[in-house]
C-alpha cells in the first residue's frame, strides 16, 4: 500500500479511515477547513478506540489505580509498583489479537516486541514475560496453524531478546475461532529512581528517533486493531509489521544506557499508530506543541510520504526528548550500537502540531485535538444478554464411561500438560528463574533482593460469559488465589479486556459489566491496577469471543524460603481442601465440553470471604505448614490433583474422595471460589482443621506413590494418566 | 519435473539482514560484496512434465507458503532434475 | 590467599547470556572477570574465555558464522594457539565452530522446534581440563539446554578421529545415551566436544545457568571448578 | 555486476526443513510437491565487469562466509543488474 501525497478529501476516503461522520463534522469544525489527508490519517488513528479508548476510558476512570505500593498508574508506558529495598517493578500487559489472527508468527512476535519496549521505556530491564493465549479448537487446522505460528512467533522474538517466560495460559474454546486471543505481558526492574517518564518537558528541547528505519509496514495498524476481522483477513496482510528482535536488543541495551547517563527528558516506543502517536501523546502530556520535520527520518522505503512516515508502524523504533546541548553525548551511545540517531522535532509553546515534509506544510493542527478531544461515539444502552446456560443438573453423565472421559479431558490441550508451549521458550535465561512455567505462578529472584517476585495471568471467558461481573470478579480472585498459593503476597495487577464489540447493547453490557467486577475485586483484594489494555471488537459475522478479561498480577515472596510448590511431594502427606464447600457445578468447562453449550449458573464469589481465605494461607504458608499448595479453579479439584499428582519431577499418585459435606460431582467438578487444595504432614492436620480464623479445612485423601485413585468411580495406574496428560501437544 | 524457487525481499524493502551480512563482512576483510540481498531457494520435485498443468498450484505454493507477498517477490523456472 | 582466575567473557552484539556468564565466573566462582566487546581484543594475560550463548548478529545468515569474523576473533585464536582454556555455550560453541577452532558443525534440531528444558549429560572423559578432578569418566550431571540449531553433525569419514575428543553426551539419569535420550538429533547424542589439543570446549547446555540450587542445580559449577583445577595446576607447574 | 549465488544442502545430508515444510504442504493440502530442498540464495553487487577478476574473492566468500563447507554446496554465476 503506497498513499500519495495529495488526495481529494471525499466521503468515501473518510470512510476508509474509519471515521463517523460526527468525528469527521469534528475535524472540520477544529481546522475551520477541509483536512489535507495526511491530517486526515492524523485524526483517524489517533481517535482509533486503540489510541483514544473512547469506549471505555470513563469506565476505566473508576478504577483503583492508587494505594500503597503504586509508584505509576494507568497513563504511562506501564504501570510500576514500589517492591522495597529500592526496587520498583514495572509491568503491563498488551494484546495482538488481530494482527495474530493475519500472520500469527509476525503478530505475535512484534506483540512481544511492543510490550518489551513499553517496559524499557519506562527505564527497567526486562525480566520475564508472561503469555496468555486462546484459541479456537485444535481439531480445526486453521487453529492448529494459528497456534503454531502463535507460539514460534513468541519462541522466536523473546528467545532471541533474552528475556525469559516464565508462565501464561492456553486455553481452547470455539468462541475464539475467529479470533484468537494473544495477550503477553511483561515484567522489568529498575531502581526506583532510575524510572522513567513519557512526559515531555521544556519547549526547545528536541525529538531524537532511534532505532530501527521507517518502512510501509503497518500503516493502519491502529486503525485495523480496531475494527472487526472482515471474512478475507488474508488479504489485509498489507497492515502486518515484522519484528527484528536483534534490532530490539540493541536498543534495549542502548536505552538502559541512555538513561544511566541521565541525558533523557521523557521515552517513548513507537507503538501502535507510530510516530504520531508517540510524539504527540508526549507533547501532549507536558501541556505543549511540537514541530516536526520529517525529512530526516530514516527510511527503509522510498520516497515515502508524510503519511505513511507518521502512521507507519515499523517496528523497533524510539523517540525520546532530549536537551540539544546533549546530542553529541546521545549520538555517541546510539552509534556506538550502530543506531541512527536524528532529531526529528522540536517541543514549542504554540499547543499546536505541525509536520513539515519538503519544505510542505502536513499538518498543521491543534496538538489536544488529537490527543484528547475524540468526541465520546453516541451511547449505547447496555443490555443484559438473553440466558445462555442450561444448570449442570441437566448435563447427562449418565452414558458415559467415566474413565475414558476423565483421560479424553485429560489429554485436551486445554488440560493437558504445556510443556510442548514453555519448551519453545527460553525460560531460562538471564539466570533468574526459581519456578519455571508449567508449575502455577512463575517465580523469579532478583539480584540484590530478598524476596522472590511472583506473576501470574488469568482468564476465564466461560466464567465472564455467564455473568461478566461476578465472572471477572471471579478471575481476579482466581489470580491472586495462584500467587498466594506459591507463597507470594499479591501485590498489583495489570488487565487486558478482550471483547466484542462495544457499539452492541450486549457487548456493552458485558464490557462494562467486566469494568465494574475488576474495580470491585481489586479494592477487596487490595490489588491496585497499574494499567492494562483494551482490545475490542473481536467478533467475526459468525461469532464474538466471550468477554475476556485477562488479569495479569504480581506478588512478592518476603523470604524464598517460604516459597511453596505446586506439585505432590511426598507419599504420605494428607491433601486437604480449604476453603467452602461446594454446591454446584455452574461455570465448569468440562461440563460446556459434554454439554456443548454453556452450564450454569454462574459462579458468584464473596470477596470478603476469598480475602480471608488467602489471608489464613499465606499465614499458613509462612508457618510452613504445607509441602504443596494450588487452588481450585478450571477443571475443578480433579484437574488440581492432576496437575499436582503429573507437573513435578516425580510424578506420584493420589486416594481423594469427596469431602462428607460436598456433593459427589460439585466435589470434584466445582469451580466455586475460594478453595485451596494442599498437601502437609499428617501432624499438621489437627492445628490446620481447628484453626482460629474459623475457615474450613477437611482432609479428603492422601498422596501415594503410583495410583490415582477417586473415590468409587476412578482407579487408574498413574503411569496411564501421564501418558495421556504428556503427549497431547500440538 | 524440478522447480526452482527464488524468494526475496521486495526491492522496496530494506533487507536488514543482507546489510547486517555485507557490514560484517566489510569488517572482516570481505570487501568484494558492495551490497548483498537474501533470499531463499527452493527446488521442488514435482509429479509430470507439464508445466502448464501444475502452474495453478505452483502459483498458489509460491503465494501463499513460500512467500509472504506482504514482503517478498517469488519467481520460478523449470530445471534439469 | 591464592590469585584469583582472570577470565575474559566475550560479548557480540545479540549475546543475551553474557550477564548470566559473568554472573556465574564473578560472583559465584570468584574469578576477575574483565568483559570483552567484539570489536577488541582479549587482553594477553587472562587465564580462560568465555564465550557465552545468545544470538550474536541476530543468528544472520547461519549461526555463529558473523561472530566468527569479528575482530575480536584473531586475539581467541592466538589464545587457543598458546592454549588458553577456551569454553563456548551454545552460540558460543556455534561461532567456535565456525571459526574453525573445533570439528563439525551445528544444524536446525531434528523436530525444527527450540527446546529449553533440563537434560542429563554424560562426562566422556575425566581428564579434560573441563572435567578434571570435578566429574569421573560416566558421571552424569543435569544441565539445560535452550536452542534451536544444536543438532551437532560430523562427516561420517570424521567420526572415528574426533571420537576421543567428545566430552559430554546426552543421556538419561541412570547415564544411558540412546536415541531416546537425544533431544536434537545430534550425532552420537554429542553435547560437548573439544579440540584436538583439548584446551577448547564448546557445548550446547549452559553450565553458567546451573550455580545456584535456588534456581534447581549447581552441576555447572563443576565444570567451572574443573577449569579453575586446571588452571592452578599450571601455574603451579610453571613456578616449579 | 550482479553475482547471484546459491547455497543448498549437500545432497547426501537429510535437508530437516526441507522435509517439514513438504509434509506440513500435504498436510494443508499442497500436495503438488513430492519433495523439497531448501537453501539460500544471495545477489551480492560487486564493482566492475571482469568476472576473472574477482573470481578468486567470490570463491573464497562463498566458500569461507556464505557456506558451510561440511554441510553445503554453492554455485554461483554473474546475471544481468
Ligand atoms: N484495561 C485497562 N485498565 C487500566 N488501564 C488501562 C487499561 N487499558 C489501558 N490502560 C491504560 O491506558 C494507557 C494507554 O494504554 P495504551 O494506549 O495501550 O498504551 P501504549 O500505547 O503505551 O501501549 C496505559 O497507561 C494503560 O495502562
Ligand atoms: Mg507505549
Amino acid at each position: 500500500m503506497t498513499i500519495p501525497a495529495t488526495v481529494e478529501i471525499t466521503p468515501a476516503i473518510v470512510e476508509a479511515h474509519g471515521l463517523t461522520p460526527k468525528e469527521y463534522n469534528r475535524i472540520l469544525e477544529v481546522l475551520g477547513r477541509v483536512p489535507t489527508i495526511t491530517e486526515l490519517g492524523v485524526y483517524s488513528v489517533m481517535w482509533s478506540e486503540h489510541c483514544s479508548y473512547k469506549h471505555t476510558r470513563k469506565h476505566l476512570a473508576t478504577l483503583p489505580t492508587k494505594g500503597g505500593c503504586v509508584l505509576q498508574g494507568p497513563g504511562e508506558n506501564a504501570g510500576s509498583i514500589d517492591i522495597g529495598e529500592g526496587f520498583a517493578c514495572v509491568f503491563k500487559i498488551e494484546s495482538h489479537n488481530h494482527p495474530s489472527a493475519v500472520e500469527p508468527f509476525e503478530g505475535a512476535a512484534t506483540g512481544v516486541g511492543g510490550i518489551l519496549r513499553d517496559i524499557f521505556a519506562m527505564g527497567a530491564r526486562p525480566v520475564a514475560l508472561l503469555d496468555s493465549l486462546r484459541f479456537g479448537p485444535p481439531s480445526d487446522p486453521q487453529n492448529r496453524k494459528l497456534i503454531q505460528g502463535v507460539v514460534s512467533g513468541i519462541s522466536f522474538y523473546g528467545n532471541c531478546v533474552g528475556v525469559p517466560v516464565i508462565g501464561g495460559e492456553f486455553a481452547i474454546d470455539p468462541c475464539y475461532s475467529d479470533n484468537c486471543l494473544v495477550n503477553v505481558m511483561a515484567i522489568g526492574i529498575a531502581k526506583k529512581e532510575d524510572l522513567m517518564t513519557a512526559k515531555a518537558e521544556g519547549a526547545g528541547n528536541v525529538l531524537l528517533y532511534y532505532g530501527n528505519k521507517t518502512g510501509r509496514d503497518g500503516i493502519h495498524g491502529a486503525t485495523f486493531a480496531s475494527v472487526e476481522l472482515s471474512e478475507d483477513a488474508e488479504e489485509d496482510r498489507g497492515c502486518v509489521q515484522v519484528g527484528d528482535p536483534f534490532m530490539e536488543k540493541k536498543i534495549l541495551e542502548a536505552t538502559l544506557e541512555l538513561i544511566a547517563s541521565g541525558k533523557l527528558v521523557a521515552l517513548q516506543d513507537m507503538g501502535a499508530a507510530g510516530l504520531v502517536c508517540s510524539s504527540t501523546e508526549m507533547a501532549s502530556k507536558g501541556g505543549l506543541g511540537l514541530h516536526m520535520n520529517l525529512n530526516s527520518v530514516p527510511q527503509r522505503a522510498e520516497n515515502l510520504t508524510a503519511y505513511e512516515m507518521l502512521l507507519s508502524e515499523s517496528q523497533e523504533r524510539m523517540l525520546c526528548v532530549i536537551r540539544p546541548s546533549d546530542y553529541e553525548t546521545v549520538a555517541a551511545i546510539l552509534h556506538r550500537w550502530d543506531m541512527d540517531a536524528v532529531i526529528v522535532g522540536e517541543l514549542t509553546t504554540t499547543g499546536r502540531f505541525v509536520v513539515e515534509h519538503k519544505g510542505v506544510v502536513e499538518v498543521d493542527v491543534p496538538l489536544p485535538s488529537i490527543c484528547d478531544e475524540v468526541p465520546w461515539p453516541e451511547p449505547v444502552e447496555p443490555k443484559a444478554p438473553a440466558k445462555n446456560w442450561i444448570h449442570w443438573s441437566e448435563v447427562d453423565l449418565t452414558s458415559t464411561q467415566l474413565d475414558e472421559w476423565f483421560l479424553k479431558m485429560v489429554s485436551n490441550p486445554h488440560y493437558a500438560s504445556k510443556r510442548w508451549i514453555y519448551e519453545q521458550y527460553d525460560h531460562q535465561v538471564q539466570t533468574n528463574t526459581v519456578v519455571p512455567p508449567g508449575l502455577g505462578s512463575g517465580v523469579i529472584r532478583l539480584r540484590g533482593y530478598s524476596g522472590l517476585l511472583a506473576a501470574t495471568t488469568e482468564g476465564n471467558g466461560v466464567w465472564c460469559a455467564l455473568d461478566p461481573y461476578e465472572g471477572t470478579k471471579c478471575v481476579t480472585a482466581e489470580a491472586a488465589r495462584n500467587l498466594v498459593a506459591c507463597g507470594a503476597k499479591p501485590m498489583a495487577v495489570t488487565n487486558n479486556l478482550n471483547f466484542g464489540s462495544p457499539r452492541k447493547p450486549e457487548g456493552a453490557f458485558q464490557l462494562y459489566e467486566a469494568i465494574r467486577g475488576l474495580g470491585d475485586a481489586c479494592r477487596a483484594l487490595n490489588t491496585p491496577v497499574t494499567g492494562g489494555n483494551v482490545s475490542l471488537y473481536n467478533e467475526s459475522p459468525r461469532m464474538a469471543v466471550f468477554p475476556t478479561p485477562v488479569i495479569g498480577m504480581v506478588g512478592v515472596v518476603e523470604n524464598p524460603a517460604q516459597l511453596t510448590r505446586s506439585f505432590f511431594r511426598n507419599p504420605g502427606d494428607a491433601i486437604v481442601l480449604i476453603g467452602p464447600a461446594a454446591t454446584h457445578c455452574g461455570g465448569s468447562r468440562l461440563l460446556k465440553e459434554r454439554a456443548k453449550q454453556l452450564v450454569g449458573p454462574p459462579l458468584k464469589i464473596d470477596l470478603e470471604r476469598e480475602k480471608a481465605v488467602q489471608d489464613f494461607m499465606l499465614e499458613q504458608i509462612k508457618a510452613g505448614r504445607f509441602n504443596a499448595v494450588t487452588d481450585i479453579g478450571d477443571g475443578g479439584l480433579l484437574m488440581a490433583l492432576v496437575d499436582m499428582a503429573l507437573s513435578g519431577p516425580r510424578a506420584l499418585g493420589c486416594h481423594v474422595v469427596h469431602a462428607p459435606d460436598e456433593d459427589y460431582l460439585p466435589a470434584f467438578l466445582s469451580e466455586e471460589p475460594s478453595r485451596f487444595i494442599a498437601t502437609c504432614a499428617p501432624a499438621y492436620l489437627p492445628q490446620l482443621m481447628d484453626n482460629s480464623a474459623g475457615i474450613r479445612v477437611v482432609q479428603i485423601g492422601d498422596v501415594k506413590e503410583d495410583e490415582f485413585i477417586l473415590d468409587e468411580f476412578l482407579r487408574m495406574p498413574l503411569s496411564r494418566l501421564k501418558v495421556a496428560w504428556e503427549n497431547a501437544g500440538l | 519435473m524440478r522447480i526452482h524457487v527464488l524468494v526475496h525481499l521486495r526491492k522496496d524493502i530494506l533487507d536488514i539482514q543482507g546489510q547486517a551480512i555485507q557490514e560484517a563482512l566489510v569488517h572482516a576483510g570481505h570487501s568484494v560484496a558492495k551490497k548483498i540481498r537474501v533470499g531463499k531457494s527452493f527446488y521442488l520435485d514435482v509429479d509430470g512434465n507439464d508445466v502448464d498443468a501444475v502452474r495453478p498450484q505452483v502459483e498458489e505454493l509460491c503465494k501463499k507458503v513460500l512467500s509472504n507477498p506482504l514482503l517478498e517477490d517469488y519467481s520460478w523456472e523449470v530445471v534439469p532434475a | 590467599m591464592s590469585q584469583q582466575i582472570r577470565a575474559a567473557v566475550v560479548i557480540f552484539p545479540g549475546s543475551n547470556c553474557d550477564r548470566d556468564m559473568i554472573h556465574a565466573l564473578r560472583d559465584v566462582m570468584n574469578f576477575d572477570v574483565k568483559e570483552v566487546w567484539h570489536d577488541d581484543a582479549v587482553p594477553a594475560d587472562v587465564d580462560m574465555i568465555a564465550i557465552p550463548g545468545g544470538f550474536s548478529y541476530g543468528d544472520y545468515l547461519r549461526t555463529g558464522v558473523l561472530a566468527s569474523l569479528s575482530p575480536v576473533m584473531k586475539s581467541v585464536r592466538e589464545h587457543a594457539e598458546k592454549g588458553t582454556l577456551i569454553l563456548g555455550v551454545c552460540n558460543g560453541f556455534q561461532i567456535l565452530l565456525e571459526a574453525g577452532l573445533l570439528p563439525g558443525a551445528l544444524r536446525r534440531n531434528v523436530g525444527m522446534r527450540f527446546r529449553c528444558r533440563g537434560w542429563h549429560l554424560r562426562a566422556e572423559r575425566s581428564d579434560s581440563p573441563f572435567t578434571e578432578a570435578a566429574m569421573l569418566e560416566g558421571d552424569v550431571i543435569h544441565l539445560h539446554i535452550a536452542h534451536g540449531y544444536g543438532n551437532y553433525y560430523l562427516p561420517s569419514d570424521q567420526v572415528a578421529r574426533h571420537r576421543s575428543q567428545v566430552i559430554f553426551r546426552y543421556c538419561d539419569s541412570a547415564g544411558n545415551v540412546s536415541p531416546e535420550t537425544n533431544p536434537n538429533g545430534s550425532l552420537e547424542n554429542i553435547a560437548g566436544i573439544s579440540n584436538e589439543r583439548g584446551n577448547i570446549l564448546g557445548m550446547m547446555p549452559h553450565p553458567e545457568r546451573a550455580v545456584e540450587h535456588l534456581l534447581g542445580g549447581a552441576d555447572g559449577l563443576k565444570i567451572f571448578r574443573a577449569m579453575e583445577h586446571t588452571i592452578r595446576q599450571r601455574v603451579g607447574a610453571f613456578r616449579s
